[in-house]
């Protein structure tokens, strides 16, 4: 029993997020929201160097065959910069996928050979989502149909774009008809894989989101730690302390059951829908929290355009109903508790282990 | 106590029920953070005005209807059931119109109530300063006597609809040696004076509902000054009294809200999972009733001879926590589309809730935050120790 | 439209509000805790004496003829102190029912005589509650069987006293059969009186919880201007500034549903459940947020036997779940709110009242 | 990261659990804030003592097992998993014994820790003054040196278990000329000594769960004091930083109340009208896991070498709101009865919901009121400004 990053791991996120923080800073996200496409191939090919989108590509298709826990705080790092590129969407959600079909399809280990060198991009979709996101950047598209899931090149599909509030996101409607030939799989192995991808869309989603509250505290506290009423720093201000603080709570209890999520995805699959969908509801409160918290702090100016909280609170808002909102994976939760053989109490918090 | 409407009552809300449907324009308007927006609620004033709705609080003299608060809260009921459009006179209507009336000269009144209520003239708010927010004694700009105009240096901002406005009302610190709320004075400005330059805030929706805005020697003539010199702190107070006061957001509004809510929840109803929505439906209606309740409480007191006390805070609170909590509770229920913008495809049925839920996040800020609201309601209404 | 109370009503509230903050203090009540009864005698003859007991009884009983919206003042008054004595189930609750029947039924009118005078003390039993209050001390209990309501002495009746954990409540199981010569009124208007019952006594519990809040409220505020740490009075501090205004905002909000509770149920019962399930609903969170935050800005000591807060949390805990608990009043609510014909909207607040 | 447990954990559970089979009374002891209740707790620590269950985490030196923090982890787990009684001698276990290690002689360990370990001796805790709550530094009371004695006067309060304990572990002021954490000392007061008067004082449940202490001319041997003259502050807050801290309230306590949660809600479920409890109960449970995996989290990292900091605030915050919404929403599930005491006829499977109630209103207050923790987290880990 051990509940801790390994040093690689936790070295590993730092030298990402040190990129991360210096690259991504609010001003180039805003940069990014004028390209046509709001993605720069530059930052892209970057993210490629330092590794990142070979990490969950086994090696045998020159990858570096590493897992979902082995991701986490990468994705979470993501959040903490509301990075705009779809670097969780392909390397956590669509490549796994790919990995477990390459054997049998050499359609996806070519593919996966091309995400790491970051000749190809792709995009996938989940009926949780109905829309899909960065679609016109991907080269293929990976689309679910009933029990089947298709690798589709984009040429073959019609792209309609949707507006979202985060400017940051680009979102697709997309238009396109399942054949046999773009079938990689379907029945109940086809129903598995899309539940298997939901998962790892939802802990996706739940890293990014605690990074991004992570990201509105801090820059909170910076901003009421400077500026002053009243002749004092509006942060020293009993009621702004509590708001605060109310938001690291959340973060803090969201945190362990992220990593148990990802632990659990990546180790022990079968049990995973549990511990994601208490992960993604712990990461969406903390995060709705602190975007709550934080524009009451900043008073006006949070308000505004220009003050770069917005660009959090609003991928914060969009990801806490993407991949799941709350209610589905609180009724997942719901259902699970229901059945009078769950097994709960304190000696099964990492489940039956009496052998 | 009697809560049923008098005949004269039922015929007032059947006289503003009949003229708005036959007067609200059949499309929405666009929003008048917008150049061509501004202009579109510009002209509805001006057809309200016409019909003599413009300012119905108003005394007759000035214009109005001199309509007690009880007729007032049928008109509003009207208008938001009638959904109408907002009004950018709101500045004007409720903020400057009755300090004008209660410290104009003849000749301010001639001149400014008149075009205000016409709808001819816009006014936008000119109040806080980048160092003097919540601490709005700590203002810094300064209006400094010259013969018979005062010449105006510095800058505001948070200047609601001064982008696009006529002129804006502020305070200025007219006594260069004083400090806090002292030697303040109330002054008018045209936005278009020499010297005046106004940059548009936009805010979370990128429109700009406010502005900077920055004087540099920029003259007015002293008659543009309401009330005496070093009087501006108490004008202001007073002003402020009545933003957070009742008027500001009449119950109608969120009633109005709550009832699409239950629409929108029982439309959704068969699909909805999460079982904590059910009780946030409800408990935003009771909110919402509340809320209307209380008010016509209030206006009863007020009626009979009642003054208005720290139950404002507890009004601003109430209604702004109750604005989020229905905003929230829509975009639950519309999950993974609401973060569409309306004109988006996909965006089905999702109509202004988005829009509401950003403008939900600016009620607990605004017009003092609620925190500042909070102290007040401990320390005025219940007696908790300052310091 | 006048929704204020008159002069007359004010004047009369305040003068039994006097009475009650004079006699009815919190070392009174500890005393009658230590009674067999838990009753005051004398107590309950002052009480009619003021002519509290009469108010409902029609004038040609020996009443005042007043209605519910005279005596919810008084009902939040009794709160105000936590009057251990029955007077709200008295007077507001059973009183209206025995007057309905009176015309008709002897037994009933010569009841309403001596309830005005203080000579017969009533208690009366409801589905809602399961249990009786004051049962030991009635000389008659009004109890429902199915849909009949039956007039039982109490001496052919068998009483099993159960343990409240507010000391100053006395519940009791009631055993006992039903008979013709009990029976007072069956068939739809036993239901129909049962169901005005459940209103009244509703909007009695919805009318003594907010006293109570107001009264938690007041010592808090009293405490913690007293009580002083780091060199200044502890109520000086944001954070509890903030408890007591949260509260105070809760309070404000609850009492125009209370009162237009009072005048739904006194003017146009037919619409009453709405108004009282919406008023018992708002007391209900007013009360139970001033225990705990009141409790919370006492520390230690709110916590003890010897503080006085005690008396008053513990009233709003039994309260809030007497006569309805919060989930029974508001799926009324939300059944109302989902008649796709129910008349809701901004100009609907006081009914249709469009000719 | 390895979420399973080793085999040597597995048969460290099995050990625990089979031990706790056949030593945990048949039938719940009576509180030990009754003095028969404190007896039988007292048997019941000399027989944990006996199967040395009684003090695990201590080092094997001093009668403990030197279990690691993942072992205490599954120690408490299995402990509540098998309702085995409240821990009477908690403040001895967690909050004086590991002081006693790190600050004691020689000869207080021995004279001290052995009877402690062995359930012979309880301890209260004396640290509140009637002045001195959150504000700790304000104590008054003083032990004056007097040769090789000190002479204590003045007043604790709050002191939990001082009711029925033997001893009680203090800091007063040895040098009179000090102020706020200067010059006070940690020093051990036998509660039967000439000049002490204890004092109990009710709970909410009317049960002496605390008391004050009241010192005249009490005399101690100086060898009674922990660690040097003027330290006493220092030795308090790293006693205080255990309370508040990890091992306070294990997690397993949340997740078995969590657990009956579920239990009561499947029983009840079809009787159910307020949909908001089903959210309420699917929450609890949430965060009793959640309050768990941080705990191992935090375990696993301290026994990497990490140190505990701030977050044993965030801890204190969670555990005791979580514990107030646990039985906040199955006194809602229990509706009309939820006011019953147990013993009442018709109290039906109200159970102990009522008592774990009223415990859990002391939860955000006691060990620092939340209020206090939230300033910590602000300031301390968050680096919000103090002024």
């Amino acid at each position: 029993m051990d509940f801790t990053f390994t040093d690689d791991q936790l070295l590993f996120c730092k030298s990402v997020q040190e990129f991360l923080q210096q690259e991504v800073t609010p001003a180039a996200v805003r940069k990014s929201w004028e390209l046509d496409t709001g993605r720069s191939d530059e930052r892209w090919q970057q993210l490629v160097n330092l590794g990142v989108t070979a990490m969950l590509v086994p090696e045998q298709f020159g990858g570096l065959g590493m897992n979902e826990l082995d991701f986490v705080l990468l994705a979470q790092a993501c959040g903490q910069v509301a990075l705009p590129e779809p670097l969780v969407e392909t390397a956590l959600v669509a490549t796994p996928l790919l990995a477990t079909l390459a054997q049998r399809d050499s359609r996806c280990a070519s593919l996966l050979e091309k995400i790491a060198t970051g000749e190809r991009k792709i995009a996938i979709g989940h009926a949780a989502n109905n829309l899909v996101c960065d679609a016109h950047v991907a080269d293929f598209l990976l689309l679910p149909s009933g029990n089947q899931i298709h690798l589709v090149p984009r040429d073959q599909v019609k792209l309609v774009a949707q507006a979202s509030v985060d400017p940051s996101r680009r979102l697709f409607a997309v238009e396109w008809s399942a054949n046999d030939e773009t079938c990689l799989v379907s029945g109940p192995e086809g129903v598995a894989l899309l539940a298997a991808t939901l998962n790892r869309g939802a802990l996706g989603a739940a890293a990014q989101l605690i990074g991004l509250a992570e990201a509105m505290v801090q820059m909170t506290v910076k901003y009421t730690s400077d500026r002053h009423q009243f002749g004092k720093p509006i942060g020293s201000n009993q009621a702004l302390k509590h708001h605060m603080a109310n938001c690291a709570v959340k973060i803090e209890f969201a945190k362990p059951t992220l990593y148990r999520a990802a632990y659990t995805v990546s180790k022990r699959p079968v049990h995973a829908d549990f511990a994601v969908s208490h992960a993604k509801v712990a990461a969406g409160e903390a995060a709705l929290l602190a975007a709550k918290n934080s524009i009451q702090s900043h008073g006006a100016m949070g308000y505004t355009w220009e003050c770069d909280l917005h660009i959090f609170m609003k991928r914060a808002w969009a990801l806490d109903k993407f991949w799941g909102h709350a209610g589905f994976h609180k009724s997942r939760l719901h259902q699970w508790l229901m059945n009078p053989n769950a097994k709960i109490g304190a000696d099964k918090t990492f489940g039956e282990q009496v052998a | 106590m009697d809560l049923n409407y008098t005949a004269e009552q039922i015929a007032f809300r059947k006289e503003v029920r009949s003229w708005l449907e036959q007067h609200v324009p059949a499309r929405p308007l666009q929003s008048f953070d917008t150049k061509e927006g501004f202009e579109q609620h510009r002209q509805w004033e001006q057809t309200l005005a016409k019909g003599n709705w413009g300012m119905v609080t108003w005394p007759k003299e000035y214009g109005g209807r001199g309509c007690n608060l009880i007729e007032w809260l049928i008109f509003e009921e009207e208008y938001y059931r009638a959904q109408a459009p907002l009004r950018v006179n709101q500045n004007g209507i409720f903020l400057l119109g009755p300090t004008l009336m209660e410290y104009g000269t003849p000749e301010q009144k001639a001149r400014f109530i008149t075009k205000m209520a016409s709808g001819e003239e816009m006014w936008a708010q000119g109040w806080s300063e980048p160092g003097a927010g919540s601490d709005m004694a700590a203002i810094r700009s300064k209006a400094i006597r010259d013969g018979d105009e005062y010449v105006i240096n510095g800058q505001k901002v948070w200047s609601t609809r001064a982008v696009f406005a006529d002129w804006v009302f502020c305070i200025f610190r007219t006594d260069p040696a004083s400090d806090k709320h002292h030697g303040l004075s109330f002054i008018f400005v045209p936005l278009n004076a020499p010297g005046v330059t106004v940059r548009p805030i936009p805010q979370l929706n990128g429109l700009p509902g406010f502005a900077e805005i920055f004087f540099d020697d920029v003259r007015v003539p002293v008659a543009n000054r309401l009330g005496n010199e070093g009087q501006g702190w108490n004008i202001a107070m007073s002003t402020a009294g009545f933003e957070r006061g009742l008027m500001l957001r009449s119950p109608a509004r969120f009633q109005e809200t709550a009832k699409r809510l239950v629409a929108l929840y029982r439309e959704h109803r068969n699909d909805i999972v999460d079982l904590s929505i059910e009780d946030a439906v409800v408990k935003s209606f009771m909110d919402a009733e509340a809320y209307a309740l209380a008010t016509y409480q209030t206006a009863s007191r007020l009626m009979s001879g009642g003054k208005i006390g720290p139950e404002s805070s507890v009004n601003k609170i109430f209604w702004s926590e109750l604005d989020q909590h229905m905003h929230e509770t829509a975009m639950s229920i519309l999950a993974a589309r609401a973060e569409l913008l309306p004109h988006s495809s996909a965006a089905g049925d999702v109509g202004t809730w988005l829009d509401g839920f950003l403008f939900a996040q600016s009620g607990p800020i605004y017009a003092g935050t609620n925190e500042i609201q909070r102290n007040i309601i401990a320390e005025r209404m219940l007696g908790m120790p300052r310091k």
